[in-house]
């Protein structure tokens, strides 16, 4: 008993540090941000307590469109990234000569500062000086300049593709790591047994790698949920809002109109959204599991 | 070719095809760098020019001299964030280390609430908390200084090192510990003599994935929380290439290759353990 | 010291009653080995001799003192764990050294020591070589060397062996039984081997889902089992078991008839037991080519010749269960080819419809009484 | 020790002129000291409200003058009253551009109009008089079209980005067909039919402008001017010293009016020095930033050139660089009928609405009637 | 048809010879098991066959056809593995169905066989159930239902009882030794441990090193060892060995001396072998209690009673190894307590300096040569 109550005590000494840290840290101004979603807190040095004036606000204007389309986004920049990471890892377990050099050309989406990472792709969707439409008008696929990131459909996806590619390269590793934890002898029975190798790929490594895919779909879904830079250094949200995700409208409600508290309220909203989500993931993703290998 | 397993044998059309696989991947990972390489390479002058050009007129690697002339401080800002990721790293991994074993090896009331509140944490952007995280730094009076950005910063790669650390732990066997206890070490003497050791190549993943969190991301906290120049990390230091007209495209690029190198070259040392931290199943004996 | 008693043990997990109280008394420098199939309990209740884990209720007395709250150190005991539990980053050396490092013993006492365990396990010149670079066997003195050092009263070995393949596995037990009488050290032994149960065993635990079904000389559960999931368990191959119906009892013995052919047992008779059914309990050493008191024509499907000796199992009648014979290694027979075998009754258990056994008049001092002693007594 | 004057810069380096002339004010002011804090353009004025909203104000600090009047409302700034002869000293309607509620709340330090740029080159190439740029609205949109089915060159370049000289571009339209967003009640006037016009304009004008207008700002349009690819643009005085160095024949001329207009007009736009409450050396900041943009050190300072900006106050001085360089003179005669940026309590949301106005207009979305009908409701939020 | 033949096969990972060019017939339905120390090359060699790795050079041959460069499924084999390599995320019957799967099999013929080869290894109710489910034996069974759907007229397995406790492993060696007479496939089955090679092998093949030492059924290898590796190797406990000289040699055999005591061993004597150092070995279940031909007072040091035998461990003169005998279970002998054992010339082996055995002149029909043909031959 006492063993075991000391060790519950050492576990929340070791835990305390980072527990206190985080606290301090990010605690403390999320309950501030909590406190300030019932508020009207602007510029102005007065502030007022509004009680759910805030959320009624959020609710009463465009904002379902918002949301639905965060989700979409958020679906779709996560998919690829499972998908890209899975086809990227599985080229990269590969055999074939070169590959520790391919995996480390694999990493510079992840080192390069995000910012300028968004700005070489916003080169890239230049219509006019810019290198897709530039080569797809030298291969003749375009007669003329096109600009992605003009038109809503467009930079819908050109703002995925970039937050996709800022995402894959941890994706790519951790995959990569999972596909080799797989015991070789599985794939070996499964050759021994006349599977070819995109039989194995698709019966073994697949469903094998599902844990890998469950934690990283989770964790880049809270990132991608998050993912503000690109879209505010591509397109700010246009053209025409169409670009407009959750945070995206939360920093120009906050930051842009200095409307503090509406802010707030939409940050408090997008943390109970994920939340759910994150909830409602564990829930159906776990059984999704496969059985641990005794 | 006859001392490879049969099984890991392509013939060659599968070659083809798994070299083209790689050749797109990396087509996809890498052409905003060409693109950016190339725009590095050209005069500013030919950078808004069309029709496109892919390769560029006379190119050279002027604007990687005239970087270092037009931002003099350039290479003060990799040194800036090289200390800042460093000093991150370490006071990260020495918050997590601890954590993680709480939560990979003690089983107590509240730890799955812990773990979630953790997560909860990442999904707060810290764009969101500027504010009120502003007024905590300034009271805190680290405003203007590394710790301005150090603070902030560990806060915020806390969660997913705990996350990272903490599965890399649970494989460690049980009955080491148990071993240990017998033997009359004490907690704290097992973390430190058996686990620790054991955890190295996790801690490396850890390590490394901090430090390019750290390195790389951290653009917010510096901006708003120092005014000093001589603190400012790379990617704020990227930004001094935005004129006040004007972006110069081909320094900036530049900047960013060179910016990037010395973190490349870490990688480069370290990705060995990075695949193989993160693949290390059961620790072997 | 090392004097053990277990009073009235017992252990939940949750509402699941792992051990349903366990009594036991273990003599100071005495070999215990507890045996038992798999999930019977006997690694919790090693574990909570161990200090690992907590007892639920009743007293662990190590040397008359109740050790329930101590942990393990205080409890002056060492534990070999089945997985070894080898410090992988560490060397040979310092693995051993462990325990001496945690109570600051100063440098040179404690190098002499570990050279000490080192020279006792055959390991001297293996000190600087990591776990992984060991061979299973080296690897588990290795880990006996560490439970060594600290000198501990009470050893607890958790199933040691079971990772070893079967030559490795022989020779170690053999290494085990000579180190004990070496350190003179009480040791507790965990298994599900039964031979490894016999061999090494002063006294043998048997649990079963539990409880203690039987303790006792090795021998003595050869020889008396006390009910038939001893008797099942104890012995190699398995005794065979044969459905009788009792015809009489008598001072002599119960006499029993199966399938129209009657012996008499040599049994202690109860009251009551004439026209019950039985089981009667044979082992496959006791089985003979040709006829015995009990006459049975078996056609074994696989034969097993080890050389020395050859093992014939036969299905029998009804029985799904394999009827197993052990015959001399160069008897003439082929499988699938009908044969004669005999029993003899003086070599028959036999149990009651609730497994209970009768008592066989069999006297233990036919086999050298001296021998059901310890050999360290 | 010195008091200290903070200031957030905006820019990647301070101007040396300004370097030259903090020194020689710490000489005179003993005991105080300015410390300049250099900060991106994109992140400047963010980080200037931030700590004001924080509550831990910088003593000055380089704003778009759109922002005093936000500013003054949220009591984060103090009044930097201009004595009636200071007021003369400028252009007109610059003084306009900080003034809210009668009160000046900054001094202006740099000031932007606009002019009409043209390609000659693209102009002979259509069969149009290179030398005769548009006057009016309509001869814009028919010399684009021309210009856009002769060559097959854009005639117009249109910047419609999610991007705040969106907006800006706009309001030049406006301020050349004598429109305006709001009256001198501030009530809004945004439906009237002077911008109705502006707005059916630029309807018609995309039509000839380059692909995509809503992925592209003024400086990404300029860029594709001065590559060639389009024959006309709306721009600041930079783009004279950028078409130096390239081969393109051009011009330059006031911007074409509407059919409302009274005379040639733009968009008024200044960032001003913003003294903020709080700091505890206000008055030395106003002492200060009324030095540092005396009429000298400002006129030395803007007029060294390719940073766009345009002169404050007229001057001799003035007059002399516009002989030597003829092209600043439709950005000096623009001003006469131009107008400053309109002043809302919420800015942004101000100018989100007029950019999904426009992007939703130039992007056949909606027809300029319904677009402007349902900014001028929006915008009502924002007063 | 499931011959297999292998012609001077050699493998070298880099400049190591692993296998050392091995030639060997298998004759269909034969059941040919591979025994050897661990590192000898064994699942190489397996591997080889099955062609998971490749062959550095001669020819494996399969019904006639030389099948080196053939995938493996072309090779109509299956393998079993030592880790089972069951998939975790598949019920039982996806794995069993697995291969069948692989050649899109109709669903219903399908079922129809994955159920047949349920009911053959018992397996009828963990159909639906994971593998994470099942015990060891049963997810043994499992792999060998995978392996049997796909009817492969050659089976590989690799030491796939390893895993498994003693008790479960003599289980499931009757098992496939019925699985094998029922299907009369070949199997060639790899194996460290000599008691699985004794019983279920039509022959055995010794590995050492990379080479084979002898093959042969397993009574010929008891009996006639081809040189002192494989007698030491075969027999459970070890053959003992002693050093010997030669004294004379004639037709009757050869006479030796060992420590004075001269016994006439019959064996096929060659030349020159007079005056030499020879290995006398005898085993432990041939070495009787009292006197023999040649005897010996030993003081057993460990004493293991198994019920049915006794076996002592003693140290002999300066041999480092035990010396072992095997001696009837009721037998009165202590640990420590000096007793004298015989031994008799006929049950001895003779091998020379070079560890190569003289041939004996015992006659294998004495034992009854039927024994020697394989079962189903
Ligand atoms: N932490 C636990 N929680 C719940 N039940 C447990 C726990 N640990 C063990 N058990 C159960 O207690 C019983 C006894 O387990 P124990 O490990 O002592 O068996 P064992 O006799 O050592 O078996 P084996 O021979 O397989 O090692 C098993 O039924 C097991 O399922
Ligand atoms: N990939 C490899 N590279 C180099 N050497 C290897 C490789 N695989 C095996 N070996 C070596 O080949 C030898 C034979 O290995 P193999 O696995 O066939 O032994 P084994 O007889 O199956 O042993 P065990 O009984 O331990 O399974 C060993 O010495 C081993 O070290
Ligand atoms: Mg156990
Ligand atoms: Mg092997």
């Amino acid at each position: 008993m006492s063993a075991q109550k000391s060790a519950v005590i050492f576990a929340w000494i070791l835990l305390l540090p980072a527990v206190l840290y985080v606290l301090a840290i990010v605690a403390y101004p999320l309950v501030d941000t909590f406190i300030l979603s019932f508020t009207d807190a602007s510029l102005r040095k007065v502030t007022n307590w509004v009680g759910w004036a805030n959320y009624e606000k959020i609710f009463n204007n465009t904002f379902a469109e918002v949301i639905l389309r965060t989700f979409i986004w958020t679906f779709f920049s996560v998919a690829l990234k499972m998908i890209i990471g899975t086809f990227g890892a599985a080229m990269l377990n590969a055999a074939v000569p070169g590959r520790s050099l391919f995996r480390l050309l694999t990493m510079p989406p992840w080192i390069v500062p995000m910012a300028i990472g968004i700005f070489m792709w916003g080169w890239m969707y230049n219509g006019q000086f810019g290198m897709i439409s530039g080569l797809l008008q030298r291969f003749g696929l375009v007669d003329g300049p096109v600009a992605f990131l003009a038109y809503g459909s467009t930079a819908f996806w050109a703002t995925i593709v970039t937050d996709v590619w800022i995402g894959v390269p941890l994706v790519t590793i951790y995959f990569l790591a999972a596909i080799q934890s797989i015991p070789k002898d599985l794939y070996e029975a499964a050759w021994t047994d006349g599977a070819g190798r995109w039989y194995r790929f698709r019966r073994i490594t697949l469903p094998l790698m599902v844990p890998a895919i469950i934690t990283m779909s989770m964790l880049s879904l809270i990132a991608t949920f998050n993912s503000f830079d690109i879209i505010w250094i591509l397109t700010q949200g246009g053209p025409s809002g169409e670009t407009t995700t959750m945070i995206i409208d939360t920093y120009q409600t906050a930051i842009g109109s200095k409307k503090y508290g509406e802010g707030a309220a939409r940050a408090v909203l997008i943390c109970i959204f994920l939340s759910l989500f994150c909830f409602a993931y564990f829930r159906v993703t776990r059984r999704l599991n496969p059985e641990k290998r005794a | 070719m006859s001392s490879r397993p049969m099984i890991d044998r392509y013939s060659w059309w599968e070659i083809i095809l798994i070299y083209c696989g790689i050749a797109i991947f990396l087509f996809f990972v890498l052409s905003p760098f060409v693109e950016g390489f190339l725009v590095s390479l050209k005069p500013l002058s030919q950078l808004f020019s069309s029709p496109y050009r892919f390769w560029p007129e006379n190119g050279s690697f002027e604007a990687y001299r005239t970087m270092w002339i037009s931002v003099p401080g350039f290479g003060r800002y990799i040194f800036n964030s090289f200390f800042i990721s460093i000093i991150v790293t370490v006071i990260v991994l020495c918050l997590v280390i601890p954590a993680s074993y709480a939560f990979a090896k003690f089983e107590f009331r509240g730890m799955g609430i812990l773990l979630g509140a953790f997560l909860t944490v990442n999904m707060f952007s810290g764009a969101v908390l500027l504010i009120p995280l502003f007024r905590l730094m300034r009271s805190i009076g680290v405003l203007n200084t590394y710790l301005a950005m150090i603070v902030p910063g560990v806060a915020f790669l806390i969660p997913s090192a705990i996350w990272l650390l903490r599965t890399y732990m649970i494989r460690i066997p049980q009955e080491l510990n148990e071993a240990a206890y017998m033997d009359g070490a004490s907690h704290f003497y097992t973390l430190r003599r058996v686990i620790l050791p054991i955890a190295m190549p996790g801690i490396i993943v850890v390590a490394i994935t901090t430090f390019i969190g750290a390195y790389a991301q951290q653009f917010i906290f510096a901006l708003t929380f120092n005014s000093k120049t001589e603190y400012m990390p790379l990617p704020v230091g990227l930004f001094a290439y935005f004129g006040k007209q004007e972006v110069i495209w081909n320094e900036l690029m530049a900047a960013s290759f060179v910016g990037i190198a010395p973190a490349m070259i870490v990688i480069f040392f370290l990705q060995r353990y990075l695949v193989g931290g993160l693949t290390a199943g059961a620790v072997k004996q | 010291m090392g004097q053990l008693q277990l009073n009235k043990v017992q252990k939940f997990y949750g509402d699941y009653e792992v051990l349903k109280g366990v009594e036991l008394d273990v003599r100071d420098g005495e070999f215990v080995v507890f045996v038992g199939p798999s999930g019977c309990g006997k690694s919790t209740l090693l574990r909570m001799i161990a200090g690992l884990d907590a007892t639920s209720k009743g007293d662990i007395i190590i040397n008359g003192v109740r050790v329930n709250d101590l942990p393990p150190v205080k409890r002056g005991i060492a534990m070999v764990f089945q997985s070894y539990a080898l410090y992988p980053h560490m060397t040979v050396f310092e693995n051993i050294a462990f325990p001496l490092r945690v109570e600051r013993m100063e440098e040179e006492k404690l190098k002499a020591k570990v050279e000490n365990a080192a020279r006792i396990l055959h390991l001297e010149t293996r000190l600087q070589q990591k776990p992984g670079m060991l061979s299973g066997g080296q690897r588990q003195r290795v880990a006996i060397g560490r439970a060594i050092v600290r000198e501990p009263k009470i050893f607890l070995f958790d199933e040691p062996l079971s990772n070893l393949d079967a030559a490795l596995r022989a020779d170690m037990r053999i290494e085990l039984a000579k180190l004990h009488r070496q350190l003179k050290a009480t040791m507790i032994y965990v298994t599900h081997d039964q031979v490894e149960a016999m061999t090494m065993a002063d006294r043998i635990v048997v649990l079963d889902a539990g409880n203690i079904s039987q303790t006792g000389a090795p021998l003595e559960l050869y020889h008396k089992p006390a009910n038939q999931f001893v008797a099942g368990f104890i012995g190699n191959p398995k005794m065979n078991f044969l459905p009788v119906t009792c015809m009489s009892a008598s001072e002599a013995g119960a006499t029993v008839d199966y399938r129209g052919q009657t012996a008499t047992l040599p049994v202690k008779p109860r009251d009551g037991m004439v026209g019950k059914m039985m089981t009667l309990g044979i082992r496959p050493e006791h089985i003979q080519l040709g006829s015995g008191e009990i006459s049975l024509t078996v056609t074994p499907s696989v034969i097993e010749r080890l050389g020395a000796n050859t093992v014939a199992y036969a299905a029998l009648g009804s029985e799904t269960e394999n009827f197993c014979a052990m015959l001399p290694g160069s008897v003439g027979i082929r499988a699938d080819a009908p044969v004669a075998v005999g029993i003899n009754a003086a070599d028959c258990h036999l149990f009651d419809a609730e497994g209970i056994a009768f008592e066989r008049r069999v006297e233990l001092t036919d086999i050298d009484m001296n021998l059901l002693a310890p050999a360290t007594a | 020790a010195d008091k200290e004057i903070s200031w957030i810069y905006c820019g990647d380096t301070i101007d040396p002129i300004h370097t030259k002339y903090i020194k020689e004010w710490e000489s005179k002011n003993a005991g105080w000291k300015v410390t300049p804090e250099v900060v991106g353009w994109a992140q400047c004025q963010d980080k200037a409200t931030t700590l004001a909203a924080a509550g831990t104000p910088v003593a000055m600090a380089y704003v778009g003058s759109r922002t005093l009047k936000e500013f003054a409302q949220n009591d984060l700034i103090v009044p930097v009253p201009m004595t009636d002869d200071e007021k003369k000293g400028y252009y007109p309607h610059i003084v306009d551009t900080v003034t809210f509620e009668g009160n000046q709340w900054g001094v202006p330090i740099a000031f932007s109009t606009k002019a009409l740029y043209w390609n000659k080159d693209l102009f002979k190439q259509a069969g149009l008089d290179p030398e005769t740029p548009p006057k009016t609205w309509a001869e814009e949109i028919q010399m684009a079209k021309t210009i856009k089915e002769k060559t097959g060159i854009p005639g117009f370049g249109l910047s419609a980005k999610t991007f705040d000289n969106t907006m800006h571009q706009f309001m030049h339209w406006v301020y050349t067909n004598n429109g305006a967003v709001t009256d001198a009640d501030g009530k809004i006037t945004l439906d009237s039919p002077q911008i109705l016009a502006a707005l059916k304009a630029y309807k018609d004008i995309s039509a000839s402008a380059e692909e995509g207008p809503t992925a592209y700002e003024q400086n990404e349009v300029r860029a594709i001017f001065l590559d060639g690819k389009v024959a006309m643009i709306q721009a600041g005085s930079g783009a004279a010293y950028r078409l130096k160095d390239t081969k393109i024949n051009w011009g330059v001329t006031t911007l074409p009016l509407g059919p409302d207009a009274k005379g040639a007009g733009t968009l008024l736009i200044t960032d001003s020095l913003a003294i903020f409450k709080g700091s505890g050396v206000e008055d030395k900041a106003i002492e200060f930033a009324k030095y540092i943009t005396s009429p000298d050190i400002q006129g030395e300072y803007e007029l060294q050139g390719g940073a766009g900006l345009t002169p404050l106050r007229p001057s001799a001085k003035v007059d002399e660089f516009v002989a030597k360089d003829p092209f600043w003179k439709p950005f000096i005669e623009g001003i006469s009928y131009g107008g400053p940026e309109p002043l809302f309590t919420d800015y942004k949301g101000f100018q989100n609405s007029m950019i999904e106005m426009v992007q939703s207009v130039v992007t056949g979305k909606a027809e300029p009637e319904a677009a402007l009908k349902k900014a001028a409701g929006e915008i009502e939020a924002f007063k």
